[in-house]
């Protein structure tokens, strides 16, 4: 099993502050880490350091393939269509697969010359979910997701549909790493911030 | 490449839907030299005098008016974390928001300015020179402002801290913009605005580049 | 060396060292002040050309020189902060940036009382005030860069960043100003230093200049020391805040 | 005595400089020791208030 992503020992330190410390694990393709834990523990820190956002305290991270992000704010541009969001942020990371299949399966296939503005915080993360969903499976141009709390303000159905696109993305050997509190539909290995010197 | 232009036109596009494109920085640029004449006085020969340093600061100004936003708006919905981890290099991207602000902020200026210089009684004869003097200038403005909003990103009333900070640094490209506006179009001023433009395409691009990472951080 | 530059592991070392530094400068500034001012002003004759006013340049040209060397140093400290992330660097950089912008406001307020009775008037737009003019905006705009980014860490580096872009800028500034100047340059201006200075006005300058330097390096240990200070002071407060929440968080 | 202190004539222009030198001079040098001091007594309570709880 190759090792997509290699973490070892990482640290994190905010202002004055040491987050954690002496986080370190592996993932295989098709597997998936969700990061648990209190507010404040360094969930989200963690997440950006590995997406090269933010400068590790101290720790080796080593992944030969490519990451996607997502964080708390959903990246859209309100004056900008639903459609051309999509297309935007696909095309800049090359992304494959129909963007109209993408919109439909998410429930978004109804409006896509809709301004992003007019979308509902629910709404917009689907339409999140559908740009990740252009970025399926191992060889994908973007196999490592990492995903802030990728569950919030999604219904029942859309957090189904959630579960689906991980299930599908770990099938044909995707990484997921999500920091969550309410847990995902996936197994997945679990490592819980907070207690300072941890790490699974 | 192709992201990069992609960047360009989504930031034109959006300048175009966003806040009545470029009307905004004409409007403000026209308004701005309309006050000089009620300052100074309406003494023709002394506002001709002026003209070509007026419209310069003016020009300057407006720029100065709309960097503002460069990297903010990426910055609040969480663009500018996409665009740090997109395969387009950093300095490319700042290149490209860098030649979407001159299109939509300052080429509208250059445009206008046949429209307004009668406003400072501005002889027809240097009209050629202030405009190339323009062309060859406000790129820089354009390069060490997305410096000052890089720096500025994320900061609240940045707007104000973006203008001290940058406004110093303009002093070289005003100094030679407006005297190259009066001169011949291959004098020394003019040269010179050149080199000053040019040294800011290479350097302001890295800096600007470094700033945003740490904003981001 | 930790990544981070918020860990102030070891200043220990320049607390000491610049405790046990401090007294010793301080006395020496004192004493090379005083002596400074006896000659500049008891001692030394007036100058046969500008007769008074020449004392004018025992504090005009020693301010003026450190508005310059004063940023030089900050940009030094500023290259040094971001290549190798030593906190102490960016805390000498804060701390030398409200001394050099005094100094700067010195050299042109003295630049001005000077220039009126040579040249009629307090401001000629001369090439080297003019410079220095935009030399003191640039250190208005990196403290107040300081002042509005919260986090320590980014806004060592973001000003750092500044500091730099500022100090590539500075040499092409003056060349413009410089250029500038000779377009719209009044022939008849005779220049701030005057022919070749007479021994007699060269001691006092040396000796002024030299007290100024010491007063600067002095006052620049000192608020590095504060600045240091300032940062374990925030995070014994950040403990604190945090002790309490934990602590909060269990009992009961 | 009062000759000198007219410096040729130019009196006021010669005493402002110095007399601006040295209230900026002495603001400076006021200013870096009150603020050293300052942190220097916020640190002193800061530690005495930490060691003051573990002791509780």
């Amino acid at each position: 099993m190759t090792a997509l992503l290699e973490v070892s020992d990482l640290a994190c330190q905010r202002g004055t502050r040491r987050l954690f410390d002496g986080v370190s694990f592996t993932l295989g393709g098709g597997e998936a880490l969700v990061i648990t834990g209190p507010n404040g523990t360094g969930k989200s820190s963690l997440l950006r350091i590995l997406a090269g956002l933010l400068e590790e305290e101290a720790g080796e991270i080593s992944h030969d393939d490519e990451m996607l992000y997502l964080g708390h704010l959903d990246a859209l541009k309100p004056q900008m269509s639903v459609m051309e969001n999509l297309r935007f942020w696909v095309s800049l990371f090359g992304g494959t697969g129909d963007l109209d299949a993408a919109l439909e399966r998410f429930g978004l296939g109804h409006i896509p010359d809709l301004t992003a503005g007019v979308l509902s915080a629910g709404q917009r993360r689907r339409l999140t979910l559908a740009r990740f969903s252009c970025f399926l499976g191992g060889d994908s141009a973007r196999p490592i997701w990492l995903m802030d709390e990728p569950d919030s303000a999604l219904d029942d159905a859309g957090r189904a549909l959630l579960d689906d696109l991980l299930k599908e993305h770990l099938a044909r050997g995707g990484v997921v790493l999500a920091a969550t509190h309410r847990g995902l539909g996936i197994e997945a290995a679990e490592l819980r911030m907070g207690e300072l010197g941890m790490g699974s | 490449m192709r992201a990069f232009w992609a960047l360009v036109a989504r930031d034109i596009k959006l300048a175009g839907r966003l806040g009545g494109g470029p009307f905004v920085g004409l409007g403000f640029f026209i308004i701005v030299v309309t006050m000089v004449p009620f300052g100074v006085g309406a003494d023709l020969p002394l506002l001709s005098r002026i003209g070509p340093g007026v419209l310069w600061v003016a020009v300057l100004l407006a720029t100065l008016l709309s960097l503002d936003r460069l990297f903010q708006a990426d910055f609040e919905d969480g663009s500018l974390d996409l665009f740090l981890m997109s395969p387009l290099p950093v300095e490319m991207q700042v290149l490209a928001k860098c030649l979407a602000h001159w299109i939509t902020n300052t080429v509208p200026l250059i445009i206008a300015m046949p429209a307004v210089a009668f406003l400072v009684n501005l002889e027809t004869g240097i009209m050629l020179p202030l405009i190339v003097s323009l062309l060859v200038g406000t790129p820089s403005l354009s390069l060490i402002g997305a410096l000052g909003a890089a720096l500025t990103v994320g900061v609240r009333r940045g707007g104000l801290v973006l203008s001290l900070i940058v406004l110093p640094l303009y002093v070289p490209a005003l100094i030679f913009g407006a005297a190259a506006g009066t001169g011949d179009l291959m004098g020394t001023p003019m040269l010179f605005l050149g080199a000053f433009s040019l040294a800011s395409l290479a350097l302001a691009p890295f800096a600007a580049a470094a700033a945003l990472r740490i904003s981001v951080s | 060396m930790a990544k981070s530059i918020q860990r102030f592991a070891n200043p220990a070392r320049f607390m000491a060292l610049s405790g046990a530094v401090l007294p010793w400068a301080a006395a020496a500034t004192a004493l090379t002040l005083s002596i400074g001012l006896y000659l500049a002003l008891i001692a030394s004759p007036p100058d046969y050309q500008q007769g008074e006013t020449v004392r004018m340049m025992y504090v005009h040209v020693p301010s003026a020189w450190l508005a310059s060397a004063g940023y030089a140093s900050m940009a030094l400290a500023c290259a040094v902060g971001l290549i190798w992330r030593h906190p102490l660097a960016f805390a000498s950089a804060k701390a030398m940036a409200p001394l050099g912008a005094a100094f700067t406001f010195l050299a042109l307020v003295t630049g001005a009382l000077w220039g009126k009775p040579m040249w009629g008037a307090y401001w000629v737009w001369d090439a080297r005030l003019t410079s220095v003019l935009v030399l003191f905006f640039i250190y208005l705009g990196y403290i107040a860069l300081w002042e509005v980014i919260e986090d320590f860490g980014r806004a060592a580096r973001a000003t750092s960043v500044f500091c730099l872009a500022g100090a590539v800028n500075l040499p092409v500034i003056r060349f413009s100003v410089d250029w500038w100047n000779t377009l719209h340059q009044p022939a008849s201006v005779a220049r701030l230093d005057g022919p070749a200075i007479h021994s007699s006005i060269l001691t006092p300058l040396l000796v002024m200049a030299l007290g100024f330097t010491l007063l600067f390096v002095v006052l620049t240990l000192v608020r590095t020391r504060t600045e240091i200070m300032e940062r374990r002071a925030a995070s014994l407060e950040m403990q604190q805040a945090q002790a309490g929440m934990i602590v909060g968080a269990h009992n009961g | 005595m009062a000759e000198y202190f007219a410096m040729g004539g130019y009196a006021n222009f010669v005493w402002p400089a110095y007399g601006i030198t040295a209230l900026v001079t002495l603001g400076l040098i006021v200013w870096s020791v009150r603020g050293h001091r300052a942190v220097k007594t916020r640190i002193a309570a800061l530690e005495a208030r930490a060691n003051g709880a573990e002791g509780s």
